[in-house]
């Protein structure tokens, strides 16, 4: 199963006004997905756009995707130290701001890290690496990063992580709930032992996302699970920012 | 250079399978009466300087932002008295 | 204690040295003070002991690894041969792979995370040393018996320790093994195999040249980690030091090491570097000798000016550290300035320790003082080389003898069938997705099979969908009862799975796990053992490209059953062609590709049913692997068959339960004629593989083996819910996936 | 209850790349004058019975072998006199 849309053609005008769509991917020392992440933006149809953690500048992209991978080894916690680089300080005001801004895995820890997003990730409950295709629901579609799916969808795309056990006190699970910013729930099995089973979360504004699995590893039928479940995420920035 | 202690552990409503993981272990390993074990962390601070009112203040202020997410985790600061191994 | 000087050494030549607590013989001592012409400094004896170890100088191994070079096929891939960190093949539109497996056994025993850890690491570094950008790591395993108690402590520790290091690289675990054997107890073996990619051009050799060239060292401090450990771990059983003397361990960071990938591949990039070498067993001794005895000779090193993580360690210390994520570049004066500026740029730290010289000399100073002054081809090249006696041991006639067919084999259609069961749900035949789920196999995107199928495969261009495929093997129980055969047997599995997967097999790469040299039983293993694989490469036409020696496996008087494991690395034009192992498609047609013969001798059904490890092992047809090889990668590239599957240990009952528990089809099976159901089932013959064949190209595929010659008999169809065997038995797949898939959790988790 | 602590450190000549990485990133966040960190471990016992001579010699065996891994580990055992927090 995919998403709904066919991958969106390459728009001739971005709102950045420099032509195309441009999505900016951070690397971070110890980032792992970075490549894979520009990849899947490319083949969605914008345009892949670096971006290093040391700069402040953020190349006038669109919106920016802090990827998956072991930033600074996961030491301290995952995400904590990265969460301090230059970059980051500019992420935080755009996202702010509205900036769509997707953190995946590591990304989404650095995202809890900051503050951007609510809770906390820990050492999953059977405490291991964990690596697998993972059934997850779409649970709304209201974000910037889900819009080309529908609400209660169902895909399947890959889960690596041995930090993804979302945690966050009673009221804000409640408020995230209740203000309909759960954006993926895992189906099947709960593969960490996250609260409700939640694997992805949104702000207030809906333009900033996190979740925990990946879904840049499932864009392509060639490699990883032969799913393109995930391809939907990159459409639907796409389409966003065509249609701002 | 004077020693400081971070102590953070997991806020007591956090469940901790690390802890938990190592007290189902106990019994099957001969050790019993153990009712509860919680794993945390333990940083060893080497300070330049002296460690009074401000630089304490100022680790407080690291461990806040820093070392603990007091999000999910309790933290501590203490001066070690003396860094000589209290036993083992 | 005062510096041990080469001026002082030549002053005081009468003093008393540590040779033999550093693992020097006699003989060995008296070599190092004729080369020098006097007695060797503490850092000068310190250097030879540890390169002269067998782990660093093969000294033992060497006049039988000298086959590989000898009966080295003609072979138009091969770029880069052994003898360098790894080596390097062709594998078209001007990529080139580097591949190589090592072990890190003893270490892995002691501290399982960490030893199974900076295994992993420092192969990664041999094969980033030659240019490559690091693609996929592999880790063939083995463990005492699954239920030993030991086997708790070992194995979840080596696990973690190989995913806690090769996930925080984003290396694509794509393969491996997972064996467990009481031989194996108090010597589990951990190898660890890793794939780099690069073009042609970029291929670097270890070797300092260019007299005014600088030596820089970059990386992680210089710390304690491992002193002696070469030469202690890896040279003589742990018995003999006792724990109270274990040294320490190395710790690994691969925080570290991904950052040393990321800023020595751009390094690479831009052309700064005239020569490089990771830092491994032996730390700055090995690199530094073996970087100067590979170029021109001279080089200047002043101790002193390595960034150290702890400033009381000695001179010798320094030189033996085996301090992991850290490498060794010779670079051009005017690249200097922009090779550190990559380094800051990645946050790690280089310095520049010396520099090549004019001489033939390898000096090294200390605040000023000269405390070494070799020629370092003496030390990395020209170590001590053992002829050891060896004799087939008396055991062997005896062992041979008890013949496996001897077995009482099942009585009835449901004693066969709880057979199956038994041995599909054994520890070694069982699933090992408890394990494998625990390392990433998706990043870097590229991941066209992993485990659980024949072999991993990576995509290497996303253009043209050039791929690799790599497969490792090696059947410790065959190898016992013959280890010529055995080691054709792993090659001849390797070879096969590479080519189920639809890949051409290039290349291997091997990692030979024996008992202690001194043995003459156990060097009779080892020298039959290259014998049979060099003959193996010779046949197959595919050379030895490098790989691993890891002698002294064994506890007491013990040894581990000889082990020699094999990797072998294919080729695939495009990679949208490959074959997986599942059975998905109902109405495809199954056939058994080659000879079923009555083969019994080591085999999983003779331990799992009757804990018996006797006669001989399966007869290798090397003619025919290379037939059955050509069938599965032309019928790959023509899109007749969808799925295959090369039957091993287990038999066909083995391969068939895979492939239908991987695709969630069930198979109705006939026994072919002249065949019993037993033997249909569970014989290990070699050479032999099931495919699935859809039936618009049925016709096309049997007349292909038929035009070549090799037996194709069609035993069942892809159908249905379960496995039947017709007349026989029937087993739900839910019944089959409970006993394959929860035998390691069950017994792990 | 009784509650015992077990301190578990890296050996002081064991490479401890979280507490690098931890002093490395602290004048990044304007935090001076740390020379070094290490990171350790710290589990909380909570003892069922009376923390005498033998509870705690029984403890002290557990660290020994199981909370800590001596091959590169060294550990402390301490009976907190005040489980109530000393600050934060
Ligand atoms: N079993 C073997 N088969 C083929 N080549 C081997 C074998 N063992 C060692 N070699 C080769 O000998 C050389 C030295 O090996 P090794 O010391 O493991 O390399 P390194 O110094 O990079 O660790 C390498 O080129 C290696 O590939
Ligand atoms: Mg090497």
């Amino acid at each position: 199963m995919t998403a709904r849309p066919s991958p969106a053609t390459t728009p001739d005008q971005g709102p950045s006004g420099r032509g195309n769509i441009r999505v900016g991917v951070v690397t971070f020392p110890g980032t792992l997905d970075d490549r894979d992440t520009l990849r899947a933006v490319r083949i969605a149809g914008a345009e892949p756009v670096p971006l290093w953690h040391r700069d402040k500048d953020l190349k006038q992209v669109d919106a920016v995707v802090l990827p998956g991978g072991f930033s600074y080894g996961d030491y301290l916690r995952a995400g904590a130290i990265s969460r301090f680089s230059p970059l980051m300080e500019t992420v935080i005001d755009q996202a702010r701001a509205g900036m769509p801004v997707l953190g995946i895995c590591n990304g989404f820890q650095v995202l809890t890290e900051t503050h951007l997003l609510p809770g906390a990730m820990l050492r999953n409950n059977h405490l291991h690496f964990i690596c697998r295709d993972q059934k997850l629901r779409v649970e709304t579609s209201e974000t910037a990063w889900t819009s080309d799916y529908a609400a209660g969808q169902e895909i399947s795309i890959p889960l690596k992580n041995i930090d993804g056990r979302y945690v966050a006190d009673e009221r804000t699970l409640d408020e995230l709930e209740a203000e309909g910013r759960v954006v993926f729930r895992y189906l099947d099995m709960n593969p960490n032992g996250s609260l409700r089973d939640i694997a992805g979360i949104t702000n207030e504004a809906g333009n900033v996302v996190g979740l925990m699995p990946h879904p840049e590893h499932a864009v392509e039928p060639l490699v990883g699970t032969g799913r393109t479940d995930g391809l939907g995420f990159f459409t639907s920035i796409l389409k966003k920012l065509v249609n701002a | 250079m004077a020693r400081v202690v971070v102590d953070v552990m997991l806020k007591p409503e956090i469940l901790d399978p690390q802890g938990q993981a190592v007290q189902r272990a106990l019994p099957r390993l001969g050790f019993e009466g153990i009712a509860d074990v919680r794993q945390g962390k333990r940083f060893e601070l080497e300070v330049e300087g002296p460690v009074d009112e401000a630089a304490l203040a100022r680790i407080h202020e690291m461990a806040e932002t820093f070392l603990a997410n007091t999000v999910i985790e309790d933290f501590v600061v203490k001066v070690e008295s003396d860094p000589a191994k209290a036993e083992s | 204690m005062t510096l041990d000087t080469v001026k002082h050494a030549t002053e005081t030549p009468d003093a008393e040295q540590p040779w033999a607590e550093l693992g020097l013989k006699k003989d060995e001592y008296e070599r190092i003070r004729e080369i020098l012409d006097r007695r060797p400094t503490g850092a000068e004896l310190a250097m030879y002991s540890v390169m002269w170890s067998e782990h660093c100088s093969y000294k033992s191994s060497k006049v039988h690894l000298k086959q590989f070079g000898e009966k080295a096929p003609e072979s138009d891939a091969l770029l880069v041969g052994i003898g360098e960190n790894a080596g390097v093949v062709d594998v078209g539109q001007g990529y080139a792979v580097t591949f190589k497996v090592e072990s890190h056994n003893h270490p892995s025993y002691i501290e399982p995370y960490q030893g199974a850890a900076t295994g992993v690491g420092g192969i990664v570094r041999d094969i980033l040393a030659m240019g490559a950008r690091p693609v996929a790591v592999v880790d063939p395993l083995r463990f005492g018996a699954a239920d030993h108690p030991d086997t708790k402590r070992v194995l979840p520790g080596v696990v973690a320790g190989i995913g806690g290091y090769g996930n925080c690289l984003g290396l694509p675990n794509i393969g491996g093994e997972v064996v467990f054997d009481p031989c194996y107890q108090g010597n589990p073996l951990v190898n660890a195999g890793c794939i780099g990619v690069m073009k042609h051009e970029d291929i670097h050799l270890a070797k300092a040249s260019g007299p005014g060239n600088k030596v820089i060292l970059y990386g992680a401090r210089t710390g304690g980690d491992g002193i002696g450990g070469v030469s202690v771990l890896a040279s003589e059983t742990f018995e003999s030091t006792g724990p109270a003397k274990r040294p320490a361990v190395q710790v690994g960071d691969p925080f570290q090491e991904k950052l040393l990938i990321e800023c020595t591949l751009e390094i690479f990039k831009e052309n700064l570097v005239a020569g490089i070498q990771d830092l491994g067993g032996a730390g700055l001794s090995c690199a530094t000798s073996e970087l100067a005895s590979a170029g021109s000779g001279g080089m200047r090193v002043e101790l002193d000016t390595v960034p150290l993580r702890d400033a009381t360690l000695s001179p010798e210390e320094i030189l033996m550290s085996e301090s992991q994520e850290r490498m060794c570049a010779i670079v051009e004066p005017q690249h200097v300035d922009r090779f550190m500026a990559i380094c800051e740029k990645w946050d790690v730290i280089a310095t520049v320790i010396g520099e090549v010289t004019e001489g033939e000399r390898l000096e090294i100073f200390w605040h000023g003082e000269q405390i070494v002054d070799v020629p370092p081809r003496t030390v990395a090249h020209e170590g001590p080389v053992y002829h050891r006696p060896y004799a087939r041991p008396e055991w062997q006639d005896a062992l041979q003898a008890d013949d496996a067919a001897k077995l009482p084999r099942p009585k009835s259609a449901d004693e066969l069938r709880a057979q199956v069961l038994k041995v599909v749900g054994s520890p070694n035949q069982a699933s090992k997705a408890w394990i494998t789920d625990q390392y990433d196999r998706f990043v870097q995107g590229n991941t066209v099979l992993a485990q659980p199928e024949d072999a991993g495969m990576v995509r290497i261009d996303e253009e043209s969908n050039l791929g690799v495929a790599m497969a490792t093997d090696g059947n410790g129980r065959y190898a016992k009862l013959d280890p010529y055969t055995g080691a054709q047997l792993a090659l001849a599995e390797a070879y096969r799975n590479v080519a189920a997967s639809g890949a051409r097999p290039l290349a291997i790469s091997d990692c030979l796990n024996f008992g202690s040299p001194e043995d003459p039983g156990v060097m009779w293993q080892f020298a039959e053992a290259t014998r049979g694989l060099a003959d193996g490469c010779q046949e197959l036409g595919t050379p030895v490209t490098g790989g691993n020696v890891s002698l002294y496996n064994q506890t007491g008087e013990t040894a581990i059953h000889p082990t020699p494991v094999v990797a072998v690395l294919g080729v695939i034009d495009d990679v949208t062609r490959r074959t997986p192992i599942a059975f998905a498609e109902a109405g495809q047609l199954l056939y058994l590709l080659g000879d079923t013969k009555e083969e019994f001798g080591g085999s999983a059904w003779s331990d799992v049913v009757h804990g018996h490890l006797g006669g001989l092992p399966p007869a290798v047809d090397l003619d025919r692997e290379k037939l059955l090889a050509e069938i599965l990668i032309s019928a790959s590239r023509d899109g007749m068959i969808d799925a295959a599957h090369d039957l091993s240990d287990g038999g066909l009952v083995q391969a068939v339960v895979e492939s239908c528990l991987r695709g969630g089809a069930g198979a109705r099976l006939v026994v072919p004629d002249g065949l019993s159901a037993f033997t249909f089932l569970f014989s290990e013959s070699a050479g032999r593989a099931v495919v699935a064949v859809p039936r618009s190209e049925e016709l096309r595929f049997t007349d292909m083996c038929g035009a070549r010659g090799l037996p194709a008999t069609r035993i069942g169809v892809v159908d249905g819910e379960e496995v039947e065997v017709q007349g026989e038995f029937r087993i739900p797949l839910a019944e089959l996936r409970t006993a394959h898939e929860e035998a390691i959790p069950g017994l792990l988790a």
